[in-house]
């Protein structure tokens, strides 16, 4: 095989990875922080969409949608925890299941209701479209690098944000010891809303950047809530780091998988079967890498010790 | 007399941290054994060891003639190490004798029994019922635990561990909340107790410590700086020395 | 306020009566609907097993639902096309019966509850949450690529299989069967519930650390709850593919999970008759705001939260005013 | 809308009062959800016939499958068991078809399909109540192929995703096309990214790709494969260039070629109608779906001028004749009751501010399915 189309296709699981980093960071983050599971994460990733194609093709700003979808998101996000969210930590995660099971519902046709049944426009900016070349004679889409530096300084960010601002403090006592910093006098409530908030403007971001390539259509947030969830348990739930390695680890298994697999399979099957086994066992790749990592790891890579 | 007990130089350090250095320690039969220790000084995570929550990194532990270091702590109940929580542990929303009954089934261990209502079991009922008039609880049978007061609940922890009729009695600060009159009741009734079974004891109250123990070990650091009767630890320097800033806590 | 085991009584009988009262009538498709609440409320039943009694808060149960289906589902077509599932190293025929359905499909899912509780139960938490659906996820995606029995498009069972003494295609005689079905399991789970086991299941989901200490390992116990739960399911399935002739991947997908475990709140977790009352109060919801409204999922989610938020005992405990079983 | 409660309501009114020679047409479709769009475009084509042809003894009643197999089939009982229903249609999914169409055809209801065509429906399923108004499902998969060949493409790579619907559309391109296959992948149902698929079509030294990724699939592959420089031809059949879905793909579609049976140049004056009459009721161009639905409503109407639908094998055999005028001009059905019709070639271009397409051949001529002679209707 040529390595101009491994290297290719790594950097394909990099940029998949990335991309689930951006969706799992947030869930891992209100996890670690408040204790709750959001199945409706998938539905500010979502709105993030949405919002970014609606202000896009109202302006013809690319960059305009995406500070609308970061803006969208986020409201969203602060508007759904200070109606709904807040009245649910102190809950079990099965109330918490099922509220957020019913935000999908809300969200996805309410969706629907305002921007219709069609999936809407959201191109790539013209400044980014187009591929570039790389070392290897690799022809690689200007934008799908840029997910990956957006995705990689969105990380960078998080640390210093965590390890480096009041804020981060802040978040970092609250993973501990919550009765704690309220006794500090941090005013708990507006700490979660703004947490929720980011990972909600994660989420968007997130939404926004790959309705650009992929498509802006209700229900488009459920795969990926579902890939997240399989990251954030690899990388240890409220773990940011783990959900970063968790991310790249499941983009790699998934796109290389799919690569690999059916090939490997043509080589002592016939070729329609072998293609149709392949990527049946290529779609399981990544949840035969999260049961194995629990094997070894049940709180994950990166998860605190039980 | 023969060691029920038998703790072999265990250690167990958690990064830097020597939560217990190598202790050594025993549990004769027809003895109580106090536990005593400032805090910090790594009295839980011994009894985790000896309960089977933690593995030692070192050393080993023998129950009743066998090395019991690697296994879990249902196997070492099951074989006849009953024990008391600090904090209470009991299923809340269980009444009282459902709880006590609960401990009985554990102790019979045949938990694989799908059809028949377990509260209308005559024999674990039998010891259940015997075990709450024991404590002095049995009044309050239908209660649910939610319902019922601390110093009940240290009862019924107790009451559950007779129900397992254990060779040895592990219990982490039983008189903790009990009031003065509660103490002095707790205090007679694991005298005539520790016939039946020995008590490794962990306490904080002092009096009911040097009214009870036959011996005493003292922690401190996560390592043992002495052991032996009442009357040799209250005049021994080293322990005086490691409770003089601590005297009024204690 | 209304004694729940009154109430029970009251429902079991309503359930009966309606679609009695229908066939008088000749209202053919309540009896339907009402065979439809039955079937999922039996899924229910399953998954209150593990969510009520044992806290086991499982968005994966799909799986079990759906290999119940797919038990179903291969069978009956193998059995229509004569041709044998496997004829080496022993022969396994296809069959029309619904009790050899049945029991086989108990089986396959207690098995495929057994493979996943016995890794997913290593967790706890919202891991063991994450966990049950990507697994159930597993085996959805699976089902779709896989193309030997039909994959997305699902298997017809064009009439529907045989039970000794009855007609199964005419709807009232089916309705009793599943009602009697349902009945069975839900005396069958309230033994259960009050049993030996119960007991060591309810008082694990309240304190854990008491298990251990009265000699009990909670992982055996809870994986045994698990797999009978599943088992349930997977009853559920093969007769909800019955009633439908038909098996799909859909039946695993996690709104199937999501759905099961509405089911079971929406009645009041952990309570007897809560699968029933809660099917029945869905499946209604489904067939009137369909009606009503395209966008009829958003006030479909707007009272689910308002079941949540406001009421979480749900409808049985707004009815007897007892403290939910599960806090 | 309106029109449409109005007709709900009626059609309660009827049920009320029983009795009458009416016919009355259920129509489960997909009308929430990701899904919706192509349900809503049926029941907005199948609707403007019954209103255009101004009948009152056709009643309509219309269900929401949400996309569910399970649903689809409660709502069929109900049509069959309470309803009463003559006719059943407007099913979008081949796995929902598959759920009702066997069932509802053996309780004796007629069956139109304005969308899906599984082969096992063409083939040895056939039933003498099952037709098809749209096309059987490889059809425009096989005009792809043909297309390829007319095109002189030699070594074509191709993918679908790994479900039955993918599977057939991969071999009803085989099936007509002569040259070499670069190489065929088969995606995950849903998958969004095809960053790896692209990458293994640029290595693999093809001529030309064919692809069937229906819905957003298809959507992000086109906008992914315009931005990778691969410059390789694309088809596809229409349903990735469908008018819904094209505004959202935008430049990446241009020129793109693409197989359809219909599309809204097609010259006939049954067709300006549709378009117009389409335009002007909903504010919309009119898609491949709303045709269906539109010819689906005119065939049921078409048979009810000549036989009473109580009498089944009049109404049956009046369905068989497909007396009316389709938007897509000759019509017929062949003998297991599949259309035996002309697939163009299209072309995606832009009007104004919308993208749309315009037929720029034919890829197969009176083309039926390669099931018919499985079927034993004759």
């Amino acid at each position: 095989m040529p390595l101009a189309l491994f290297a290719e296709q790594v950097l394909n699981g990099l940029q998949f990875g990335v991309m689930l980093f951006l969706m799992s960071a947030g869930l891992t983050l209100v996890f670690g922080v408040m204790g709750l599971i959001n199945l409706a994460h998938g539905s500010l990733y979502m709105i993030g969409g949405f919002i970014c194609a609606a202000v896009a093709a109202f302006t013809g700003s690319f960059l305009l949608g995406l500070g609308a979808a970061l803006a969208g998101a986020a409201a969203a996000g602060v508007l759904v925890e200070t109606l709904v969210i807040r009245r649910l930590y102190a809950r079990d995660h099965l109330d918490q299941v099922l509220a957020t099971f019913a935000l999908i519902l809300i969200f996805s046709e309410g969706t629907r209701w305002v921007f219709g049944s069609f999936p809407l426009f959201l191109d790539v900016p013209d400044l980014l479209s187009g591929p570039v070349s790389l070392p290897l004679g690799i022809q690689y889409p200007a934008y799908r690098l840029m997910i990956i530096v957006v995705g990689l300084l969105v990380a960078l960010g998080l640390y210093l944000l965590i390890t480096r601002t009041r804020l981060g403090i802040r978040i970092r006592a609250g993973e501990s010891d919550r009765e704690m910093i309220a006794a500090l006098g941090v005013d708990i409530a507006w700490l979660y809303t703004i947490v929720f908030a980011l990972g909600a403007a994660l989420a968007g971001l997130a939404g926004a950047l790959v309705g650009a390539i992929q498509s802006v259509q209700i229900g488009m947030g459920e795969p990926v809530l579902i890939l997240a969830f399989v990251v954030i348990v690899i990388g240890g739930i409220g773990s940011v780091k783990g959900a970063l390695i968790g991310a790249i680890l499941v983009g790699m298994t998934d796109t290389l998988g799919r690569f690999l697999l059916p090939q490997f399979f043509a080589t002592f099957m016939e070729n329609t079967s072998a293609t149709t086994i392949g990527s049946s066992l290529a779609s399981m790749l990544i949840y035969i890498l999260m049961a194995g990592v629990l094997i070894f790891k049940p709180q994950g890579l990166f998860g605190g010790a039980s | 007399m023969t060691d029920i007990l038998d703790v072999r130089a265990i250690s167990k350090s958690f990064g830097a941290l020597k939560a217990s250095d190598n202790i050594s320690l025993s549990l004769k039969s027809g003895e109580i054994h106090a536990l005593i220790g400032p805090n910090g000084a790594g009295k839980s995570t011994l009894i985790n060891q000896i309960a089977g929550g933690l593995k030692p990194d070192s050393g080993s532990v023998h129950f009743a003639g066998q090395d019991i270091t690697s296994l879990a702590a249902p196997a070492r109940a099951r074989l006849g190490l009953g024990r008391t929580f600090q904090i209470s542990q009991l299923a809340p929303e269980m009444t009282v004798l459902q709880n006590t009954v609960f401990g009985a089934l554990g102790s019979d261990g045949r938990v694989s029994r799908f059809w028949h209502p377990v509260m209308k079991d005559k024999p674990l009922l039998e010891i259940a019922r015997s075990a709450l008039e024991r404590v002095g609880l049995a009044h309050r049978s239908g209660e649910r635990v939610s319902e019922i007061s601390h110093g009940e609940r240290r009862q019924l922890e107790v009451a559950v561990a007779l129900t397992q009729k254990p060779k040895a009695f592990l219990m982490d600060e039983p008189m903790a909340g009990l009031g003065h009159g509660g103490s002095e009741r707790l205090t007679g009734f694991l005298r005539d107790l520790k016939q039946e079974a020995p008590i490794l004891l962990v306490e904080h109250d002092m009096d009911a410590v040097f009214a009870l123990a036959d011996r005493i070990s003292v922690l401190v650091y996560g390592r043992i700086i002495a052991s032996g009767t009442p009357t040799d630890i209250r005049s021994n320097p080293l322990v005086r020395e490691a409770y003089l800033g601590d005297e009024g806590e204690t | 306020m209304i004694k729940e085991t009154d109430l029970n009584t009251a429902i079991w009988l309503l359930f009966l009566g309606v679609p009695l009262a229908a066939w008088q009538m000749g209202e053919i498709y309540t009896i339907t609907l009402a065979t439809k609440i039955c079937v999922l409320a039996l899924a229910g039943v399953g998954l209150n097993i593990a969510l009520g009694l044992g806290g086991m808060v499982s968005l994966g149960h799909a799986a079990f639902f759906g290999i119940g289906g797919y038990a179903m589902g291969i069978l009956a077509s193998h059995a229509q096309s004569y041709a044998p599932i496997m004829e080496t190293p022993f022969l396994i025929e296809g069959t029309k019966s619904m009790p050899v359905i049945w029991v086989l499909a108990i089986i396959m899912s207690g098995i495929a509850a057994l493979a996943i509780g016995a890794l997913s139960l290593r967790t706890n938490g919202a891991y063991f949450i994450m966990i049950t659906l990507a697994f159930g996820q597993m085996i959805y995606f699976f089902a779709i690529s896989w193309p030997a029995y039909g994959g997305e498009d699902g298997l017809s069972i064009y009439v529907r299989n045989d039970f000794p003494g009855l007609n199964t295609l005419v709807p009232i005689q089916f309705f009793a069967l599943c009602f009697a079905i349902l009945t069975a399991v839900i005396f069958l789970s309230s033994r259960l519930e009050h049993s030996r086991f119960g007991m060591a299941l309810q008082a694990t989901r309240q304190n854990e650390t008491r298990t251990q200490a009265v000699g009990l390992t909670p992982y055996k116990i809870r994986l045994i709850a698990f797999v009978i739960s599943g088992m349930i399911c997977g009853l559920a399935g093969a007769v909800s593919a019955d009633l439908n002739r038909f098996v799909s991947p859909t039946m695993l997908s996690w709104h199937t999970s999501g759905e099961i475990m509405i089911f079971v709140i929406l009645g009041g977790t952990g309570r007897l008759f809560a699968p029933l009352v809660g099917a029945a109060i869905y499946i209604m919801l489904e067939h009137f705001l369909g009606g009503v409204s395209d966008y009829w999922q958003i006030f479909l989610g707007l009272l689910l939260l308002m079941v949540v938020l406001f009421a979480p005992g749900g409808v049985i405990g707004l009815l007897t005013k007892r403290e939910a079983a599960h806090d | 809308m309106k029109a449409l409660k109005t007709l709900m309501a009626s059609a309660a009114v009827l049920m009320a009062t029983q009795a009458t020679a009416d016919v009355k047409v259920g129509m489960i479709t997909t009308l929430s959800g990701g899904g919706a769009g192509l349900g809503i475009d049926v029941r907005d084509g199948f609707m403007l016939a019954t209103q255009m042809a101004g009948r009152d003894d056709l009643e309509v009643v219309i269900e929401d499958d949400q996309r569910k197999p399970d649903i689809a089939v409660q709502l069929a009982d109900k049509m069959i068991q309470s309803e009463d229903v003559d006719i059943l249609t407007g099913i979008i999914w081949s796995n929902l078809a598959m759920a009702v169409v066997p069932s509802a055809t053996a309780q004796g209801k007629f069956y139109l399909s304005p969308n899906a065509g599984p082969s096992a429906l063409a083939g040895r399923g056939c039933h003498e109540n099952y037709f098809n108004v749209a096309w059987q499902n490889d059809n425009l998969h096989e005009a792809a192929g043909a297309y390829a060949n007319s095109a002189e493409y030699a070594n074509s790579f191709i993918l679908a995703p790994n479900y039955p619907a993918g599977q057939d559309a991969l071999t009803g391109y085989k099936r007509m096309y002569e040259g070499e296959l670069a190489g065929e992948i088969y995606t995950q149902l849903g998958q969004t990214d095809y960053a790896a698929e692209i990458a293994q079509i640029r290595a693999s030294g093809a001529d030309s790709v064919y692809f069937f990724l229906p819905g957003g699939m298809g959507i992000a592959f086109l906008k992914q494969y315009a931005a990778s420089g691969v410059d390789l031809p694309v088809v596809g059949p229409a349903f990735s260039f469908d008018q819904g879905i094209l505004q959202a793909v935008g430049d990446a579609a241009l020129g793109v070629v693409n197989t359809s049976q219909w599309n809204k140049d097609i010259d006939n004056a049954a067709n300006a109608a549709f378009v117009e009459a389409f335009q002007a009721e909903y504010g919309r161009l009119p898609s491949l779906y709303a045709s269906q639905g539109y010819d689906t409503a005119n065939l049921i109407i078409s048979a009810m001028n000549v036989a009473d639908v109580d009498d089944q094998d009049a109404f049956r055999a009046a369905l068989e004749a497909a007396d009316f005028a389709s938007v897509r001009g000759d019509f017929e059905f062949g003998s297991n009751h599949h259309p035996i019709q002309d697939i163009y070639v299209r072309e995606v271009i832009k009007e104004g501010d919308v993208y749309t397409n315009r037929i720029i051949g034919t890829g197969l001529e009176n083309h039926a399915d390669a099931y018919a002679a499985d079927c034993s209707l004759n």
